[in-house]
């Protein structure tokens, strides 16, 4: 019934190959300082908006709600609940190598102690029976850390 | 006051997993000359066309110039609107801004993909912010999982009220020859079908298509002349609030609730399961069917699972959902959410075939994508 | 057309290697524009971004600015292409009768990605993609065709530089502000024959952010309101030799709808400031043309004449034009309010002493492919 | 396309247990951070039946065009519709392997991801003859000082055709051995 499938003639296709695109992103003010936190102090820092009292995470110059320039930081420590998970299961074409990522892996919405937005990252299980949303969770940080969110090697639970 | 806009024409391909006959410019063609032959009209009556989709689906920079060989827009007026999966209703309302605003009479919008061009899930990923969610972003499934895992402990609903969503529209389907799935599926299939995120299964969530669809809209005075029953477009809507996929409140869906209230009342709509008459939603997992009905204000809190189960969203119900199939059975992305707009005036020009819901006076269709954005848009058979 | 008028500017200084992130950089021209029209986001009721998902690096790049955009809790959308284009979405939004105020944006961050792959990714992955043209190579060859068809010369191209970048020293917001000869121009290194490193502008970052407004909401505005008189846009063929490449139709075609609505007669006489989309130096002699400042082949001359100096008949680029700041995106509608501080009168240094009418100009696509005109007065229709 | 440039591979890992984590470089300046990115999603698109036809053509060394019957052109490279009448084409022509220069640019910038040849070295316009739409492709074998609009070229096929737009390698210049 679909269209017609294309006939016996040979249909070609053009392909990319290793094409890719390079870019260096700058993080900002506010993404910066997150990252340092991580990076120096072992710290996730939200930002509060002083006229709501929302709590985000990852920190941001502006409140949506409130269109009001945020500058109160605040500790969030380091522990927090699973909100959400994902155990990817499917390989997908990851798209910072052009190869399939490496499954089973699970990505996680954390929200953290104070926080009202989540953080996401990966848990370090991949087993779903033993992953619960509610589950508390611990920021599991790297021994050498550069200023990236992976200086968070990743979530576990506790 | 805007000049009154309704849709006129509707044109689609016959969606398919992989369209290798035709290039992305070819399979534009189809559906814009499918849109013309359908309104009777030829490319001189188009006053001017808005395309989108998903730029790094097929990684063509400036869409709107390269799609002149099957857009028509040479030498014609054509922009680009896009945001994510929703893109299909902005272009809806981007081509209804054109016509409302009094300076183009005769407007096309034009959604489309090739996802067999590229993996569909790599490129997605790539929507996510890349210094801090893009590695951990692997699909909407997981947030839609969790919330209907929540939504079944907490009311009550079972697996199977989301099955029977699955049912309804796959089965709708059948009767769409546009529909890329057509196969008649039962709840046990979807039971057995392969758990993707517990407690979503493959038959749960929406394929992915290589497609596109054309609508043409139209000012009064051109409108009633080309169409005998013009879908006159009453309102629209849109909620675009955030940032982050971790800032999102699914437990609330605050960006649906806002859009279908700002719908509603824009088109003056009070109760809207009695006052309209079908929808083409944007349901990308058999889940939002059930949860979704309710944030949009057509039953309350944890009664949505009865509704499915008394079949009031049925073909033959009190307002059937998803006639032509829906997302589950046809998803081209940049696409997709302009053929819910298709075949919701579809449905009010009395045009949709073996699919056709008798009697439709008022038609809701819906967008979804990005950052859980919303957008709806409300038609009817008589002027606003 | 209903009266829509523009009641609030602001502009990032544009530079190359901004140290904000995206929603940083918007945030600081929604703010801007806001404070410029006197108003709070609670007026505002209707959002219009503009992004690019190959130079942003991201698709559905428009996630990254809804909130600095002011898109929570009001209707947002977002357009791909030039800001000209997204502005007179923002014009069709506003005169629907849905909304009454309309913030429009733009960003763009041309110094984190290689623009020339960019750009090249315009091209037909089918047929000539893989060739590896980009925004200068492509521009050559419709530089090489206009030159040779008409006898312009590369001096009469170096003398839009010589200008633009000498009227950019007025301009607190450009990039690249030079006093410079033609022979400097002349001298400067060859990058894709006929064109010149000092023939090209520069990769510029930047935002950019204008308001709308109903004629009932412009009359409370704080700010004299400036009065969009015409608008129009056109699209040229895609492939390069399928094109009339030493004149564009479709700028010719956008000009005189938008001039038509406008009630502009003749444009070199009627309009008081042109601010055009001079990627090129010699893409602003073409416009010359297509926008009927002179006659077809003339604008070699005309640039010659002095006549679109400050201080000539008719101004163009007064703030020293793309070739002085070239944020891809924004630098359309960069043009707009430029010609809106003309409008005025607050250009400061860069001022055309007495403008009434004002022409901003952006261009899409591959040399050219897709125009923008837009025609603004301080005086009413 | 030519070799994927080297700044987006991948840095070595330090012993992170997460598999998926690809490390890229980080800029720090005054407390702000850079950070680089790749995106590197492959891509594969459909030629459709017209431009599989021309690229079949190509092989056999015969350049293929279509004609419009309505506005009296031939188009080529061939495309399904025309873009000025809007009609679906189907009237196949095969034009010459030589043309007219139209318009070209000596390119002396590198941009190595991009250029499949090293600069300088031209682009052109080249109308064949036979046809009434510009072809954009590389000039080589030339006397890249000497290039002038109206000047005869001809195409020169690649000996391995691949099925893309480099199965012409470039245009040269003809010897006008009877000039004047």
């Amino acid at each position: 019934m679909n269209e017609k499938e294309g006939s016996d003639r040979e249909l070609l296709e053009i392909t990319s190959g290793e094409a890719e695109h390079v870019y260096y992103w700058h993080c900002g003010h506010y993404v910066s300082k997150f990252l340092l936190g991580l990076r120096d102090k072992k710290t996730i820092l939200g930002i509060k908006c002083s006229r709501c009292g929302r709590v985000y995470v990852p920190p941001r110059e502006v409140c949506g709600r409130c269109f009001a320039t945020m500058n109160e930081w605040v500790d969030l420590g380091t522990e927090g609940t699973i909100y959400a998970f994902t155990v990817v299961k499917l390989p997908y074409i990851d798209p910072n190598t052009g190869k399939p990522i490496k499954v089973p892996r699970t990505d996680i919405y954390v929200k953290l102690e104070g926080a009202d937005t989540c953080l996401m990252h990966w848990l370090d299980e991949t087993d779903e029976k033993k992953i619960s949303v509610g589950a508390k969770v611990r920021a599991v940080f790297k021994e050498h850390r550069r200023g990236t969110i992976h200086d968070i090697e990743c979530f576990t639970q506790i | 006051m805007g000049t009154r806009t309704a849709i006129v024409g509707v044109g689609q391909t016959y969606h398919t997993s992989k369209r290798k006959d035709v290039n992305g410019q070819e399979l534009i063609n189809e559906a814009v000359r499918r849109a013309l032959e359908d309104a009777d009209l030829t490319l001189k009556d188009i006053d001017a066309i808005v395309i989108g989709n998903m730029d790094h689906f097929e990684a063509i920079n400036c869409v709107d110039c390269w799609s002149v060989d099957g857009s028509g827009a040479f030498m014609k007026p054509i922009m680009k609107v896009t945001t994510g999966g929703s893109t299909g209703g902005t272009l809806g309302s981007c081509a209804y801004y054109h016509v409302a605003s009094g300076l183009f009479d005769v407007v096309m919008a034009i959604g489309w993909e090739k996802n067999s061009e590229s993996d569909t899930q790599a490129a997605i990923s790539t929507c996510a912010d890349p210094i801090l969610e893009r590695d951990f972003f692997g699909g909407a499934i997981g947030p839609n999982a969790a919330e209907y895992a929540m939504y079944m402990k907490q009311y009550g609903a079972s697996e199977e009220d989301a099955a029977m969503v699955a049912v309804r529209d796959h089965n709708n389907a059948l009767n769409n020859p546009y529909a890329h799935l057509r196969k008649h599926i039962t709840v046990e299939d979807v039971m057995n079908s392969p758990v993707l995120c517990w407690p979503i299964k493959l038959l749960d969530s929406c394929p992915r298509s290589d497609g596109a669809c054309a609508v043409i809209y139209a000012a009064e005075g051109r409108a009633e002349k080309i169409a005998s029953r013009p879908a006159w477009v009453h309102a629209s809507a849109v909620s675009h609030d955030y940032v982050y996929f971790g800032d999102y409140d699914w437990e609330a869906m605050p960006t649906l609730e806002a859009t279908a209230s700002r719908v509603y009342k824009r088109a003056g709509i009070v109760n809207p399961l009695k006052e309209i008459d079908v929808m083409e939603l944007y349901l990308p997992f058999s889940t939002c069917g059930v949860i979704w009905m309710e944030h949009m204000w057509v039953c309350g809190r944890g009664e949505s699972p009865r509704l499915i189960r008394e079949g009031v969203f049925d073909m033959d119900g009190e307002l059937p959902v998803n006639p032509s199939g829906g997302v589950l059975s046809t998803n081209p992305i940049g696409a997709t959410a302009l053929i819910r707009i298709g075949e919701a005036a579809l449905q009010i020009m009395n045009k949709a075939g073996s699919r056709q819901v008798p009697n439709v006076n008022t038609a809701m269709a819906t967008a979804f994508g990005s950052c859980y954005w919303f957008e709806a848009t409300i038609l009817r058979s008589g002027k606003p | 057309m209903d009266k829509v008028a523009i009641i609030g500017v602001g502009q990032t200084r544009y530079e190359r290697g901004n140290t904000k992130s995206f929603a940083e950089l918007v945030y600081e021209v929604t703010r801007k524009a806001l404070d410029d029209a006197g108003l709070e986001l609670d007026n505002i009721d209707n959002v219009v971004t503009t992004t690019n998902d190959f130079y942003d690096g991201r698709t559905i790049a428009c996630m990254a600015v809804a909130e600095a955009s002011g898109s929570y809790g009001r209707d947002a959308t977002n357009v791909e292409g030039d800001g000209t284009l997204s502005a007179f979405y923002g014009l069709m939004r506003t005169l629907s009768g849905v909304y009454d105020a309309t913030i429009v944006t733009t960003h763009c961050k041309m110094s984190e990605g290689n623009p020339r792959k960019l750009f090249n990714q315009a091209f037909d992955p089918i047929y000539d993609r893989i060739l590896g043209m980009d925004a200068i190579s492509s521009s050559a060859l419709q530089a090489r065709a206009y030159m040779d068809r008409y006898g312009v010369t590369e001096e009469q191209c170096a003398m839009v530089s010589v200008k633009n970048h000498a009227n950019a020293r007025n301009n607190p917001y450009a990039h690249v502000a030079l006093e410079i000869t033609i022979d400097d121009v002349m001298k400067s290194p060859m990058l894709a024959e006929p064109i010149k490193r000092l023939d090209i502008s520069p990769i510029s970052d930047g935002a950019c952010a204008i308001i709308l407004a109903t004629e009932e909401r412009a009359r409370k505005s704080a700010k004299k309101p400036v009065w969009v008189r015409g608008v129009a846009h056109c699209t040229d063929a895609y492939r390069l030799g399928e094109r009339d490449l030493t004149y564009s139709a479709a700028l010719e075609t956008a000009a005189k709808k938008a001039y038509k609505m406008a009630g502009i007669r003749n444009p070199f006489k009627q309009i008081d400031v042109a601010e055009v989309y001079d990627a090129f130096s010699y893409m602003e002699l073409m416009w010359y043309e297509g926008l009927g400042f002179c006659d077809r082949g003339k604008g070699g001359k005309l640039v010659e004449s002095g006549k679109t100096q400050m201080g000539g008949e008719l101004p163009v680029n007064p703030s020293g034009g793309v070739l002085s700041a070239h944020p891809v995106q924004v630098a359309g509608l960069a043009r707009i309010a430029e010609a809106v501080l003309q409008l005025r009168g607050e250009a400061g240094g860069r001022q055309v002493p007495g403008a009434k009418t004002a022409l901003a100009h952006g261009i899409t696509g591959i040399c050219g492919q897709t125009h923008c005109v837009w025609v603004l007065s301080n005086e009413e229709a | 396309m030519a070799g994927a440039s080297q700044t987006g591979q991948q840095l070595a890992k330090e012993g992170s247990r997460m598999e998926n984590e690809t490390t890229f470089e980080i800029q720090e300046k005054d407390g702000l951070l850079v950070h680089q990115g790749v995106i590197r999603v492959p891509y594969t698109w459909a030629a459709g039946e017209v431009a599989s036809r021309f690229y079949a053509g190509l092989r056999e060394k015969k350049v293929l065009g279509l004609r419009c019957p309505a506005c009296k052109v031939v188009l080529v490279p061939p495309k399904k519709v025309c873009h000025r009448c809007f009609s679906d084409l189907t009237d196949w022509v095969e034009v010459g392997d030589e043309g007219v220069l139209q318009t070209f640019t000596v390119v002396h910038y590198s941009e190595p991801d991009l250029h499949p040849v090293e600069a300088p070295f031209a682009y052109g316009i080249i109308k064949l003859d036979g046809a009434d739409t510009g072809m954009t492709h590389l000039i080589g074998e030339a006397d890249i000082k000497g290039l002038k609009a109206g000047m005869r070229l001809k195409a020169v096929f690649r000996h391995q055709p691949q099925g893309n737009y480099l199965d012409i390698a470039y245009f040269k210049p003809i010897e006008e051995a009877n000039h004047g």
